[in-house]
């Protein structure tokens, strides 16, 4: 990735702007700010009765590694009876007090709004380049909009899912890691071109 | 100039400028580099490894063994590039290497004199007198003449990238039957990758006079091309080479993306590394013309029949101003009458055959081409090929010729069916070896599966296609092969001609002769892999592709064995030599693993620290302030500030894990060797967790946030190693314990603010909490909230020993909380510190740390012994308890302190008693953690002693040889400074 | 290689971390024996040629610890599943 | 018998067109019993079976192989030869074999290209400054010499590392200048071809499959080409020795797997000695024939295939890389693989027993090829003697049991980590 983000320190997110050739924007990505995240996890033996009792108050769970969203709500499972709860609008402190009103003592909860970046990938190219990390079938017929996964793209951790069929990818990733992750997305975008946005000036 | 009239796949409208060795010349677009020099009579491209013989053009393709070049220059210089496989582009230069001072007048091709000498093994049995001779003399010479091309030595500029694919099949190399397979499976409806190597599509289809479906082959090519190319469900790969194949039907590919242009475009790579996960793939590699072992077989202007016809139909070339075939199958005589009708002036084809097949003879006949049958070449002559000598029955004759034409038969090109153990099967009828047990999901077809026959081939390709493609789910296409003449495909196995004479090279980089196959023979290297390994033949850059197959071929004759019996040497990838760079992809320089910034990064930068690297996060050392001279100056009054008054860092890189569940208490319990579940609730506790073996794995504290919630902290380094074992303890070892874990390591940013000044400090950040030593005593937790409102958990913890406090709030507001608290500290003269004071604190209180955790120590070795519970079974409890471990002369932790203070402590000095000898036998012990002391004004260090504890007070030496250093200094209590622990409760 | 984990899917192997032969069990603590016990399992391995069963962790991914059958001349998988059950399964 | 290797040998078979060599070793049948077998025609097998006869005077003694000689490990190892060793159970018994090295050839009447070109571990942090010159000190405590460099030294010897733009800046590095390299298969053949002048037998192409016992003791060994009685049955099979002592039900602290190594195309001299690195893993050396010979770590999990996968390949090119970025556009020759014997604490074992009639010689990891003289040497003086010699004394098998274990990275039991 040498020259193209040579300028930008190791530290710090990819500033916002566009990278690539002059006018073309293959891909577009953006931080996706003002989410509450927690994981939620089934206490011993309370899976299904966890996922069964939210089901019931219209937030579904899925015991698969699967993004549902509702209106407020995405839920994404991220493990066997553990799901990661994204909220629009609402504090971490607010969406724990609301999930624990829900779960009961079938379910722990952990508030994660701050550990992470959420970074939205779209565009006609958006495939290509996240072939170029991420080790897992991408192609319509085998991810589509609702699965979602967690792997390991350029020695960074994500939880990723998509979004939108158009398509449109959601990835989570470590605060700490965010600026390696935006370094390898950022480069191998460039040949497409790039639009980043909500990433700050730099 | 040797360029036909006309044809040739190369755009003749344009002309492309390049220079070999400083000369400019010519081509056009579609030409390689070699196919270039041809055409501008250059045929002396390189010297020989060992004998430094003058070496030409061989073959048409990847496994070229003497066409290497230096291509470009500067940082972009690549040595021992094969110019068949250089695509032509304008400004392209290339150099000839391994010669000195030029390519004509080479000073080390004296070596060919010494030949005598120079069999195999000869390195072996000499150089040994005088013993001394060896580094000296010998060992610099032979390594100065070693290697072939140079490497730049400068920083390779250009960028490399990964990619990843997934394909229902992967169809590798796009030939007559690759195109078949990759057609079949793709009207199917599977998803396809072709690759081939080439930068054209079509393989040999390219080369042969062939008609296929009543049409020239090429415009087969074209069709097959456009067809895949319509097909959403296909992608093709030209400039990809298939390299390796792996577990999981994974293939290692390497797209060239950007090697035929000059500089890479902007944003683009120079290569590309594919990573293909392909339900099935089949292998359509074709097969390679491989030489006959003669006497002279080796100058410039032999060259495989095979390359022959294509510099002269793919490339409308001619390999010199005339040439002769040599051959001993029909391939090779197809291959001469395909260079014929482009308009080669070819003198002979000479085969070794006493009759060619009719189809073939009438064909020759024709063009006028005259046979010599029952012949043999048994001389060359010219440092450009300028004559053959032909031996028939009825004697000897020359011909003049500048290009020879050999081929020996066809070797199937089945290298990747072997990189997973597939062992390659003699078949006497081709003469070939084929592929054996290959990998699976693969399948071969076409000339690699010993198919020769162009319809063969295609209906190999066009049925494997369909099944592969059935295999992955997808229906059968039902279309139909297309259809070509038989092509006769007959051979007699013939691997050297009997002739005295110049050597008769096998492997042509690395000068091994059949004289080296007899002295290997003789000496017991009989075994093929033995036979390469004396001799050193097939461990060239073809990696024997093009000697592999004579030479065992002449051990098998020598032995008497058999070739089957006798086989051949394992290939292991790459399938051709891959760049380096492209196995990195863009994980290189600082770009090598992910740089992890803290919460407060930004601010600590705007303060001026100076950062280090702790594993993947940077991490402030220190704050140097102007006017400080050195980073010691600058520590020194950190830790002077807050001793004395505030201090303050971030500790956010702890690991930080979240408990929860009724069995935490009874977990904890069995993780740690003190107890966890009679903590109260509110309060912290340090801890101490073993391995299995016994040996301490991670310290750190845990607090109660609730009767089923605990927050654990763990070292920076071992944060995921103890989440791993935590998680193996709970799903493995005790699956009925109810406790969930989460990583909160991301999710808070902890400051911890020391000195006896820091609870001031903290009484203005808290939102009304009580924060005087009884509201939050020592080892006191409190959930509340900081800065008006933002969550916040305080840790009333000490490291540095002084009254001290973590505060923990969400991430996102780690910086603003530093700003608050400097804020706050500023009355007091608060001062933001990083890791160099940080060890300078816990040193002087003497707590453990990684240097101490280092794997190889007990907790009884760290003085850590009597937190363990005697009341309860923990990991690491049974074997812990080994004689080894309970041994009182293991060495223990204690302090030391130089006898002359002034004298400077290092860690990693030895510690040896008064008078001892300097001796393994004689070390006791070893200094692990060293600071100079602001509080005390002398070095003091921390380390193991043989039977520490007793020998308080004593004198011992540290020694540092490595560093020059040789001191006396006093064992002492580890705590130096408040040993009794009170500044920290107050 | 690549091991079809039960939850996530077929993943490259880096994505897990590796801990060895997983026939062993932890001895009871509290046996006589309980030295030798914890010596083999601590120390001793069968090391199989062919199948070999073993544990993986899937760091990078659900962070279950399976139970992967492997043979270790082939490198073929002949089974996966979750070391622990399933939360759901689990004795209680 | 083979000839002495001399000035004379040279030139007269220069004069006859080289027909006058005979085999380096004989193809030895095998015979009904010896007084020593040893299984394994490694550089260990090898090595233990020329000191039996040099130092000990026994010299009815078969080396089994079950192909050919060094076709295992011994013939595919990055040739690194170092006594840079931290633990007093480890660094006495390599600084005997790079002393053993250092007399080698003319020991052997076989060049074996010693090449004592230095070996460089980088530092990149002031942790691993101390760590290394802990190291450091040890290695001068038992006599094998070390020096700690400062970052400029190593730019001076080493101008093309990453010194400028790196993820982990060089700081230094801890240097043995008597370290090196030397040409794996030669040691192998010279040894094979001295042993054989003192009348061992070296039979390839025979597989040990099994053993035949008395009363529990080990009197011979069964193989592909029939039974042979044993006076003593010593195993020097590495990556193999749980193959084996499966026959005898006894469980090894071992576990077999897979190290990748690497050789670039052949280049004009580039690389000085050898230098690792202190980041990631990555080394590298360049051989006689000009290719740099470079590896890294271990693929990590039990495996037979002595061949792994491309994770690991990319780990060892992202360091060296990351290391090195001049290299970027040389080129991978070959790769491969080889089935080490990774113990539980990374060190090796050397001993008498378990069962009687057996002797042991594994445990070697990743690093055994400079142990070969020395292993050899120790092998051959407890089987003769039938205890340890004070260099193989911390070499028992029953160290785990007793907790007196040897684990220089401190990684535990966990063959994968070492
Ligand atoms: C890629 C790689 C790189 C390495 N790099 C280094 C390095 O740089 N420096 C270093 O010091 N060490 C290195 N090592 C380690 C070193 O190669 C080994 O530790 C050492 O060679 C092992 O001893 P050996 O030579 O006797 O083993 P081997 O050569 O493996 O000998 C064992 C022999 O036993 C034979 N055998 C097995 N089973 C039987 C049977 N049943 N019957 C008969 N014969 C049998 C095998 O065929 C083999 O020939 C490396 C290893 C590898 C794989
Ligand atoms: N003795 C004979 O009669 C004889 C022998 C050999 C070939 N042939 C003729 O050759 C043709 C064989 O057709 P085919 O399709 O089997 O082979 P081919 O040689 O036409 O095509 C093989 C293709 O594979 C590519 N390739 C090889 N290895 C690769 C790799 N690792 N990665 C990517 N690409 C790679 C090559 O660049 C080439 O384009 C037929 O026309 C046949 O008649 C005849
Ligand atoms: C130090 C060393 C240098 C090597 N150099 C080369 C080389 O220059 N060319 C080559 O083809 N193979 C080279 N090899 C690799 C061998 O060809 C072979 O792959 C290795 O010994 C393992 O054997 P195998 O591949 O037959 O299983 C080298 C091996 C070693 C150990
Ligand atoms: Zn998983």
């Amino acid at each position: 990735m040498s020259d193209l983000l040579a300028h930008v320190p190791h530290t710090r997110l990819v500033p916002e702007g566009s990278y690539g050739p002059e006018g073309k924007a293959g891909v577009r990505a953006r931080q996706v700010l003002g989410l509450a995240v927690a994981t939620l996890t089934a206490r011993k033996g309370k899976a299904a009765d966890l996922a069964r009792r939210l089901c019931a108050a219209g937030l579904p769970l899925v015991d698969a590694p699967k993004a549902v969203s509702t209106m407020a709500f995405t839920t994404i499972g991220t493990g066997p009876g553990r799901w990661l709860i994204l909220a629009e609008g609402m504090t971490g402190t607010a969406l724990l007090a609301h999930l624990g009103s829900l779960a009961g003592a079938d379910a722990t909860l952990t508030d994660q709004s701050d550990a992470n970046l959420i970074v939205e990938v779209t565009g006609p190219d958006a495939r290509a380049t996240l072939a170029k990390g991420v080790a897992v079938d991408l192609h319509p017929s085998a991810f589509g909009a609702g699965d979602a996964a967690t792997t390991v793209v350029s020695h960074v951790g994500v939880t990723f899912w998509q979004s939108d069929a158009a398509p449109a990818y959601r990835f989570m990733v470590a605060r700490s890691f965010a600026p390696a992750f935006l370094r390898w997305l950022t480069a191998s975008a460039a040949e497409f071109g790039i639009a980043l946005s909500g990433t700050g000036r730099g | 100039m040797t360029r036909l009239s006309t044809g040739g796949l190369i755009d003749r409208s344009r002309t492309l400028s390049f220079t070999f060795d400083g000369v400019a010349y010519t081509g056009h677009p579609g030409d390689t580099l070699a196919s270039a020099l041809l055409a501008n009579g250059v045929r002396l491209v390189g010297r020989s490894f060992k004998y430094h013989r003058p070496r030409g053009i061989f073959t048409c393709g990847s496994e070229e063994p003497n066409a290497l070049v230096e291509l470009r220059t500067g940082a972009r210089k690549e040595p021992n590039t094969r110019a068949t496989t250089v695509e032509l582009f304008d400004g392209l230069v290339a150099q000839s290497q391994n010669r000195w001072p030029s390519l004509e007048h080479d000073a080390l091709s004296v070596n060919q004199w010494l030949t005598p000498f120079l069999g195999a093994g000869f390195y072996y049995k000499t150089f040994m007198w005088p013993a001394s001779f060896w580094e000296k003399v010998y060992e610099p010479t032979i390594r100065r003449a070693a290697g072939l091309g140079a490497a730049s030595e400068l920083v390779d500029p250009d960028t490399y990238e990964k990619a990843f694919a997934f394909c229902d099949v992967l169809v590798i190399g796009s030939g007559a039957t690759g195109l078949a397979a990759a057609l079949a499976a793709a009207r199917s409806g599977a998803r396809v990758i072709l690759a081939d190597e080439d930068f054209r599509l079509g393989g040999r289809l390219l080369t042969e006079n062939v008609a296929i479906d009543g049409a020239p082959a090429r415009d087969f090519v074209a069709r097959a091309e456009a067809e895949l190319s319509s097909l959403p469900n296909v992608r093709l790969m030209p400039r990809t080479t298939v390299f390796g194949a792996y577990d999981g039907s994974e293939y290692a590919c390497v797209e060239r993306v950007s090697d035929h242009v000059a500089v890479p475009a902007a944003f683009q790579p120079r290569q590309r590394l594919w990573r293909i996960i392909a339900k099935r793939a089949i292998l359509a590699t074709g097969a390679f013309d491989r030489p006959i072992v003669f006497p002279g077989n080796d100058r410039p202007g032999v060259m495989t029949a095979q390359a022959l016809a294509t510099y002269a139909q793919r490339f409308g070339v001619g390999a010199g101003a005339n040439a002769a075939v040599f051959t001993n199958n029909d391939a090779g005589v197809a291959a001469a009458l395909a260079a014929a009708n482009a308009g080669l002036t070819l003198e002979a084809v000479i085969d070794v055959r006493d009759a060619l097949p009719s189809p073939l003879a009438a064909k020759a006949k024709a063009l006028g081409v005259r046979v010599i049958t029952g012949g043999e070449v048994i001389a060359t002559k010219g440092k450009r090929l300028s004559a053959i000598t032909v031996r028939t029955k009825s004697g000897t004759q020359t011909l003049a010729v500048e290009a020879l034409g050999i081929s020996g038969g066809a070797t199937p090109n089945l290298n990747l069916t072997c990189h997973l153990g597939g062992k390659p099967v003699y078949r006497e009828d081709i003469a070939a070896f084929v592929p054996g047990a290959v990998p699976p999901g693969m399948s071969c077809a076409g000339a690699v599966a010993g198919q020769f026959s162009l319809s063969d081939c295609l209906n190999a390709g066009t049925e494997q296609g369909a099944a592969a493609a059935a295999d992955a789910g997808f229906a059968r296409a039902a279309a139909p092969a297309p259809k070509a003449e038989e092509t006769p495909t007959g051979i007699r196995a013939f691997w050297q001609v009997k002739a005295k004479g110049d050597l008769a090279f096998v492997d042509l980089q690395n000068d091994v002769s059949a004289k080296d196959v007899g002295i290997a023979h003789k000496e017991g290297f009989r075994a093929v892999e033995l036979l390469k390994r004396y001799t050193t033949m097939g461990m060239a850059t073809d990696q024997g592709k093009n000697s592999n197959m004579a030479g065992l071929a002449l051990m098998a004759e020598l032995t008497g064995q058999g070739i089957a019996a006798t086989g051949t040497t394992v290939f292991r990838p790459p399938y051709t030599p891959v760049a380096l760079g492209v196995l990195a992809g863009h994980h290189r320089e600082k770009d090598f693993r992910p740089t992890r910034p803290t919460p407060t990064h930004a601010w600590a930068e705007g303060q001026g620290a100076v950062f280090v690297e702790t594993g993947f996060w940077l991490r402030a050392a220190y704050f140097p302030k102007p006017g400080e001279k050195d980073w010691l100056e600058s520590v020194n009054r950190e830790v002077k500030a807050t001793r004395e008054s505030v201090g303050v860092i971030d500790v956010s890189t702890f690991g930080k894990i979240d408990l929860q569940g009724p069995d935490v208490g009874t977990f904890l319990d069995r993780v740690y060797i003190n107890m966890f579940s009679t903590l109260q609730v509110g309060k912290a506790r340090y801890g101490v967790m073993l391995r299995e073996d016994g040996l301490v794995m991670d310290d750190g504290t845990t607090a109660r946030l609730a009767d089923t919630h605990y927050v654990m902290t763990t070292t920076t380094a071992n944060a995921g190693k103890v989440f791993q074992h935590l998680e193996f303890c709970l799903q493995v070892l005790w699956p009925e314990l109810d406790v969930q874990l989460a990583s909160i390591s991301e999710q808070w940013a902890q400051i911890a603010v020391s000195g006896p000044r820091s609870r001031e400090v903290l009484a203005k950040l808290v939102d009304g909490h009580d924060v005087s030593n009884a509201g939050l005593p020592f080892m006191g937790v409190a959930q509340t909230t900081v800065l008006g409102g933002i969550e916040a958990r305080i840790f009333r913890l000490s490291f540095s020993g002084e009254l001290g406090y973590e505060i923990a709030v969400p991430a996102r507001q780690g910086e603003r909380l530093m700003e608050t608290i400097m804020e706050a500290g500023r009355p007091f003269g608060i001062t933001p510190y990083g890791t160099e004071t940080l060890g300078v604190l816990r040193i002087e209180k003497g707590h453990v740390s990684g240097s101490e955790l280092n794997g190889q120590t007990t907790a009884r070795d760290l003085g850590l012994g009597r937190m363990a519970s005697t009341k309860k079974d923990y990991i690491g409890r049974v074997l812990s308890q080994r004689p080894a471990f309970q041994d009182p002369a293991r060495p223990i932790f204690v302090g030391f302190k130089p006898v002359d203070k002034a004298q400077r402590l290092r860690a990693g000095a030895h510690l040896l008693t008064v008078g001892a000898q300097a001796t393994t036998h004689n070390d006791e012990g070893y200094v692990t953690s060293v600071a100079y002391s602001p509080t005390l004004g002398h070095f003091i260090g921390l380390g193991f002693l043989k039977r520490g504890l007793e020998r308080i007070g004593e004198q011992v030496r540290a020694y540092d040889p490595v560093r020059g250093s040789d001191i006396l200094v006093e064992v002492c209590s580890p705590a130096f400074v408040d040993p009794e622990g009170e500044k920290q409760r107050v | 290689m690549r091991i079809p984990c039960p939850y996530c899917g077929s993943r490259d192997a880096h994505e897990f971390a590796y801990l060895g032969d997983a026939t062993l069990t932890r001895p009871d603590p509290a046996a006589s024996d309980a030295a030798e016990a914890f010596h083999a399992y601590a120390y001793l391995r069968e090391n199989p040629e062919g199948a070999h069963r073993e544990y993986w962790y899937h760091a990078n991914g659900c962070r279950r610890w399976l139970v992967v059958t492997r043979n270790t001349r082939t490198h073929e998988i002949l089974g996966v599943a979750f070391a622990r059950p399933s939360t759901d399964e689990v004795p209680a | 018998m083979s000839a002495r290797y001399s000035f004379l040998s040279l030139i007269s078979n220069a004069l006859n067109g080289q027909t006058g060599w005979r085999p380096a070793w004989r193809n030895a049948p095998p015979k009904p019993a010896y007084d020593v077998i040893i299984v394994g025609g490694g550089g260990h097998g090898l090595a233990t079976a020329y000191y039996l006869a040099k130092e000990h005077g026994i010299r009815n003694v078969a080396v089994l192989e079950k192909g050919h000689i060094g076709s295992g490990n011994a013939g595919r190892n990055t040739t690194i030869i170092r006594s840079n060793y931290l633990l007093p159970g480890n660094e006495p018994f390599y600084e005997w074999s790079m002393k053993l090295w250092e007399g080698l050839e003319q020991d052997l009447n076989y060049n074996a290209m010693v090449s004592q070109r230095g070996i460089i571990n980088l530092i990149h942090s002031d942790a691993q400054r101390d760590a290394y010159a802990r190291r450091g000190n040890a290695m001068r405590l038992a006599g094998a010499g070390s020096e700690l460099l400062d970052a400029e030294t190593v730019r001076k010897m080493c101008p093309f590392l990453n010194f400028d733009n790196a993820r982990f800046p060089i700081k230094g590095g801890l240097m043995q200048p008597r370290a090196g390299t030397a040409r794996h298969d030669a040691v192998v053949w010279g040894y094979a071809r001295a042993a054989d002048r003192l009348g061992v037998d070296i039979i390839q192409n025979c597989e040990v499959t099994g053993f035949i016992r008395d009363k529990g003791a080990v009197v011979g060994v069964e193989t592909t080409r029939g039974a042979i009685r044993g006076g003593k049955v010593a195993l020097a099979v590495a990556g193999s020795t749980s193959r084996l002592t499966r026959h005898l039900d006894l469980r090894m602290p071992l576990e077999s797997h897979v190290l990748q190594a690497f050789v670039s195309e052949g280049l004009k001299p580039l690389i000085p000695g050898v230098i690792t690195f202190g980041m990631g893993h990555f080394y590298v050396s360049q051989s006689d024939k000009g290719g740099l010979v470079f590896g890294g770590d271990i693929d990590g999990y039990n495996s037979y295939a002595q061949r792994g996968n491309m994770p690991v390949v990319e780990d060892v090119l992202e360091g060296g890389m990351a290391l090195m970025p001049m290299i970027g556009r040389l080129r991978l020759l070959r790769s491969w693989g080889g089935l080490v014997d990774m113990s539980m604490d990374g060190s090796p074992i050397i001993d008498v027993g378990p069962l009687p009639g057996l002797y042991l010689n594994t445990g070697w990891n990743y690093g055994g090829f400079k142990a070969t003289p020395a292993s050899g040497w120790c092998f051959a003086y407890t089987i003769a003697q039938d205890r340890a010699h004070d260099f193989n004394a911390a070499f028992r098998l029953d160290r785990f049991r007793s907790g007196h274990i040897i684990d220089e990275k401190g990684v535990g039991a966990q063959p994968n980590l070492h």
